[in-house]
């Protein structure tokens, strides 16, 4: 049949993965934390926060409305900008975002998730969840704004800091648990023992990185609104404003379902079983929930953390962060050397 | 006891279990108003102040009471108010149309000071409680002698409900409905 | 873009032409910034260090001295109460006292404690916007909202006493507007220990914040002699180690008879200037409770001066008697002063403000002249702010408490 | 320390630089000329009077002058906090010009001196950075704080937009 193909296009599963549960599913959960983000801080604050779009649903229709105002505002181009890099950079940016979505496995079934039972998942997720903030400092460098390279600046200062700290964290897992296969690094886990419990260190450099890569309090420098405005995203408005806004949640997402699987123990202690309900969509929800935690978390921080002066951030990361980060891997080798997971 | 001065000192401590401690803190705190916010928010135009007596609101004249003594223009800090002449006929003697001055009122300026309400000999200015007044457009906000009479109706009486607020030791404001 | 004008020789009107220097990176931070206020600040940077910081101030300039001149004596009350709204019995204490001070008269007993009693209301209100700015300058929004909602709590107390949450208009020559109502006493009463709980959380969430604390020590340091060369005032000179504030020097209505004590502190820095704030607003509660105290077991006594009050017609005094309310004679609003040059400063919430004010025996003032704590805090952007990273300016700014429509006046 | 022992120290101190000495309503005038301000300046700093809270400038144009007065006080000495001491100078209406403190007072008169400057067009001799504080330049220019810059209040009948009979 000369449908076959077609068809196997429409229906490959990395697409679907990409389509439904990467865009999909990160715009869903990106809205459910602005909205959480928003809603927290307005309790911790003492306020009501988002109410009068639907006062029954504690104001969610707001997130939508917000959307559409992004969508349909006027996209203003200052007439200064590079204009190609201009517009490519932010949606670059949202598109690589999403990206190492497909290779987080949410199932340890090889039948819903064929490209996450590659072995180098992991590696493959993180490297791509380090190149946004690329794009972001290209984004920075064309608007031709004086704040907006300030921002950029700092944006590079925070990536040399913080990533290190990411990779170095997050690879204890695979020093422990002796694969690059996120599947294999949640059956080790299975049923409780979680890098979470068995290896706190790692975990705590893993959020602090998530905190920084994503300009999460306390480490909001690159867009610190009482010095340098917007940042990067300065003269952005409109839609493009929009992706380099929710760039950042689907950031913050990515990285908080990378942890909830190698940290958190990913679906365990549910074992995925035959069939699209037992083996699909319970172990996601599992998933999905555990990361939404970690996203939690970050948004509340926003209500209680000030900001960390730039050079203070910097010397957390490398005083702090980083020997955390080793030791953290250090512990895990320990841990293979003594043999949990085998 | 008379007043003096205190040097006082920073409390500055330190070290990892001190950090820990103060971030912990911190962290504390903000889960507790997460779980109860004790907010006072008032939720207008669904609900709205009932200010106390003596709120220096929207200022209404009394005409009978009236003597034309324009100390109230005189005094007008922001030269809201003014005067207009009027000829009027007396009741007693209705043959001879008298000449009188009146004040208006300009809320375009007006900044609720109240020295006019204070200055007036007879008590022919009045506040109400309130201010939350919507006008259509600027030229609205120059009342005129018969406006300036009739006391406006607040917009939000007709949706919202009255509420007051009182400080309480443990919550600071408190928001209660009058019934 | 075409340049042809400026190589022609020609000028924008208005603009200023200048090279640019190539290692320093201009940076106009305002006037229409998140960081400015109304007032813009040309920040050049040499990396990420301040080199030079010039204030550019006067955005909200309202010509208030030289409409003062205009009008006649009891008119630039409210005006000027609009340098500071958030302030306001303070910034027009002093004026007043001015006025007092030429016309050889002194206010009753009981004024003196109610006027006593609103500007530590406005003192609390003052420091916690201060401190609210602050919060939110250094990116810790819950200090914003939390500090503004308290602030309500005093704007309730204020309005109970005046009729208005900020623009009070209380004092006038010889007394104050207005008597206490009945139930504010038990009012201030629960506001003072409903504050003194929440300061401890204040410093749970933000004074001992691990990161606020990291962020504010050691930034903007104003040595002890520095300070006094700069001639700040307020907070910030005390946080600086120089035992100075008005209500001790020269003591104003009845602050001399309180007991209270003015926290001091040495280190200099933005948090020291933070903490004077903490303990200011605790004494403020003390006088605060002091003040009704008083004023609920000393009751009889007019709230204008006495031979004022015997001058009222007879409506006055039965408005008095029923509301509380003192009613102005005629004569207000076209009394004139004797000739002669007054000084009065009094201690805002942001520092001491100064008032000269001359009379050539007319019905305005001849000259009005006030310097406002933020007007001489300014100078503070440009020989403090230099030498620090950008990310400090709002830490610094905020540590003043610089107030833009207070210094322009 | 009570008046009288101040009005000594200023005049032990100013010696023969002090034309007149009075007391007004709150502080202490101290009128010199303005050949000798920087002396008389320096001198009543080395007695304590180490900052200024307000350079007042008051035009006067029946006399043809301009009174500016530095109203000096003092944070370190904890006697004198409670009196301040005005040290006035008499200029010319149409060419004032003095020398400026900064040099003596620093940082407390800085701005000062650019108010007084944009407001009455009093020139500060030696002033490292002398140009408008709060007014742009096309309206400094017009030094509106002198006398004969007039502005003109609404009369109580004045802008009201009905007519009656």
């Amino acid at each position: 049949m000369i449908l076959d193909p077609i068809l196997y296009l429409i229906a490959y599963p990395p697409l679907w993965q990409v389509l439904i549960l990467g865009f999909l599913g990160s715009l869903a959960v990106a809205m459910v934390a602005i909205w959480f983000e928003r809603k927290a801080a307005a309790r911790v604050q003492r306020r009501i926060g988002p109410y009068w779009a639907s006062p029954a649903l504690g104001g969610f229709l707001n997130i939508i409305a917000d959307m559409v105002r992004y969508v349909l505002q006027q996209l203003i181009i200052p007439g200064t900008v590079d204009r190609l890099t201009f517009y490519v950079a932010p949606i670059a940016a949202f598109i690589v975002s999403i990206l190492p979505v497909i290779f987080i496995p949410l199932s340890s079934r090889p039948e819903f998730w064929p490209v996450a039972s590659m072995d180098y998942s992991l590696l493959i997720a993180l490297a791509l969840s380090t190149l946004p903030p690329l794009l972001i400092i290209a984004a920075g460098w064309s608007s031709n704004n004086k704040f907006a390279v300030i921002g950029s600046m700092r944006e590079s200062y925070v990536i040399t800091a913080y990533e290190l700290v990411a990779v170095v964290s997050i690879l204890s897992a695979s020093a422990a648990t002796l694969t690059f296969n996120l599947v294999h690094i949640v059956d080790a886990q299975q049923p409780f023992k979680w890098l979470i419990i068995l290896n706190p260190i790692a975990f705590l450099a893993a959020v602090l990185a998530v905190l920084m890569s994503t300009s999460a309090f306390p480490f909001e420098i690159p867009e610190s609104e009482h010095e340098v405005v917007a940042g990067p995203y300065t003269e952005y408005s409109g839609a493009l404003y929009a992706f380099n806004m929710g760039g950042a949640y689907v950031r913050r997402f990515v990285y908080a379902l990378i942890i909830a699987l190698v940290f958190l123990g990913g679906w365990a202690p549910y074992v995925p079983g035959p069939g699209p309900i037992t083996g699909y969509v319970i172990p996601s929800i599992i998933v999905v929930l555990k990361a939404l935690i970690i996203v939690l978390f970050i948004s509340f921080l926003r209500a209680v953390y000030g900001r960390y002066r730039l050079d203070q951030a910097l010397g957390a990361a490398w005083r702090l962060a980083i020997p955390l980060a080793i030791v953290g891997f250090g512990w895990s080798l320990l841990l293979a050397y003594i043999g949990v997971f085998h | 006891m008379p007043p003096k001065i205190s040097l006082k000192k920073l409390d500055r401590r330190g070290g990892l279990f001190e950090g820990v401690k103060s971030n912990i803190h911190t962290l504390a705190l903000g889960v507790k108003y997460l779980v109860d916010p004790q907010r006072s928010t008032l939720l207008y135009p669904k609900e709205y102040i009932e200010h106390r007596p003596g709120y220096r609101g929207f200022i209404i004249f009394i005409k009978d009471k009236c003597i034309s003594c324009a100390a109230c223009a005189r005094i007008c800090p922001s030269a809201a108010m003014k005067m207009v002449r009027v000829t009027e006929i007396d009741p007693k003697h209705p043959d001879k149309p008298r000449q009188k001055q009146y004040p208006v009122i300009n809320y375009q300026r007006c900044i609720f000071c109240g020295f006019c309400v204070d200055v007036c000999p007879t008590e022919a200015l009045y506040h109400v409680p309130f201010h939350d007044i919507v006008y259509e457009n600027l030229a609205d906000m120059f009342l005129s002698l018969e406006m300036f009479q009739v006391e406006p109706q607040r917009p939000a009486t007709s949706e919202g409900l009255p509420v007051v607020y009182e400080v309480d030791e443990i919550k600071g404001l408190v928001k209660r409905r009058k019934s | 873009m075409t340049s042809g004008g400026l190589e022609a020789g020609g000028q924008i009107p208005g603009f200023i032409v200048k090279k640019i220097e190539k290692e320093v990176y201009e940076i106009f931070i305002g006037p229409q910034h998140p960081g400015s206020g109304h007032m813009r600040i040309i920040v050049r940077l040499d990396g990420d260090i301040i080199v030079e910081a010039d204030p550019d101030i006067g955005y909200v300039h309202r010509t208030m001295e030289k409409l003062s001149e205009v009008r006649e004596w009891l008119k630039p009350i409210p005006l000027l109460e609009r340098m500071t709204i958030i302030d306001a019995c303070n910034v027009t204490l002093p004026y007043v006292n001015a006025l007092e001070k030429l016309m050889d008269k002194k206010p009753s007993t009981r004024a003196s404690y109610l006027r006593v009693l609103l500007c530590e209301i406005n003192r609390v209100a003052s420091h916690l916007y201060g401190m609210g700015i602050f919060g939110v300058f250094i990116g810790h929004s819950t200090m914003y909202m939390w500090a503004f909602g308290d602030r309500e709590v005093f704007l309730e107390l204020a309005e109970a006493l005046t009729g208005a949450r900020l623009t009070h208009t209380y004092p006038i020559p010889g007394g104050v507007r207005r008597d206490m109502p009945q139930e504010l006493p038990g009012m201030a009463r629960r506001a003072v220990r409903y504050m003194r709980r929440r300061l401890e959380e204040y410093r749970k969430i933000f004074v001992d914040n691990p990161v606020i604390v990291k962020r504010l020590s050691g930034v903007g340091v104003i040595s002890k002699s520095r300070a006094v060369e700069l001639g700040i005032v307020g907070p910030n000179l005390r946080a600086s180690g120089v035992k100075y504030d008005v209500r001790i020097a020269e003591p104003y209505e009845v602050y001399g008879e309180l007991d209270f004590e003015i926290p001091v502190f040495e280190e200099g820095d933005a948090l020291a200037r933070t903490w004077v704030r903490v303990e200011e607003i605790k004494q403020s509660l003390n006088i605060i409770e002091q003040a009704v105290n008083w004023l609920e077991t000393h009751k009889g006594e007019p709230v204008i001066a006495k031979e004022d009050f015997d001058k009222l017609p007879k409506l006055h005094k039965e408005v008095y008697e029923r509301e509380g309310r003192v009613k102005f004679v005629p004569a207000h609003a076209t009394m004139k002063i004797p000739a002669g040059k007054a000084v009065a400063r009094g201690e805002m919430g942001r520092g001491e403000i100064f008032y000269y004010v001359e009379s050539d025996g007319g019905i305005t003032p001849y000259r009005v002249r006030v310097v406002t704590p933020s007007a001489r805090n300014a100078i503070v952007f440009k020989h403090v702010v230099p030498g620090h990273t950008l990310m400090d300016l709002p830490a610094i700014y905020g540590s003043i408490d610089y107030f833009p429509p207070e210094s322009d006046r | 320390m009570n008046s009288e022992r101040i009005v000594e120290e200023v005049k032990n101190v100013l010696g023969g630089l002090a034309r007149e000495i009075a007391w007004r309503k709150g502080y202490l005038e101290v009128l010199v000329e303005a050949t000798n301000i920087i002396e008389a300046a320096g001198k009543l700093k080395s007695m304590g009077l180490d900052h200024v809270k307000s350079v007042t400038a008051v035009d006067y144009p029946k006399e043809s002058k301009i009174r500016v007065t530095y109203h000096a006080s003092s944070y370190s000495r904890e006697d004198l906090m409670g009196f301040i001491v005005g040290l006035s100078v008499d200029l010319p209406r149409d060419n004032p010009e003095m020398p400026s403190l900064v040099s003596v007072w620093d940082g407390s008169v800085e701005f000062q001196e650019r108010e007084v400057y944009e407001f009455f067009g009093v020139t500060f001799k030696g002033h490292p950075d002398l140009r408008p504080l709060l007014l742009i330049r096309e309206l400094a220019e017009k030094r509106v704080l002198r006398k004969d810059f007039v502005v003109k209040e609404e009369s109580i009948y004045e802008g009201v937009p009905f007519k009656y009979d």
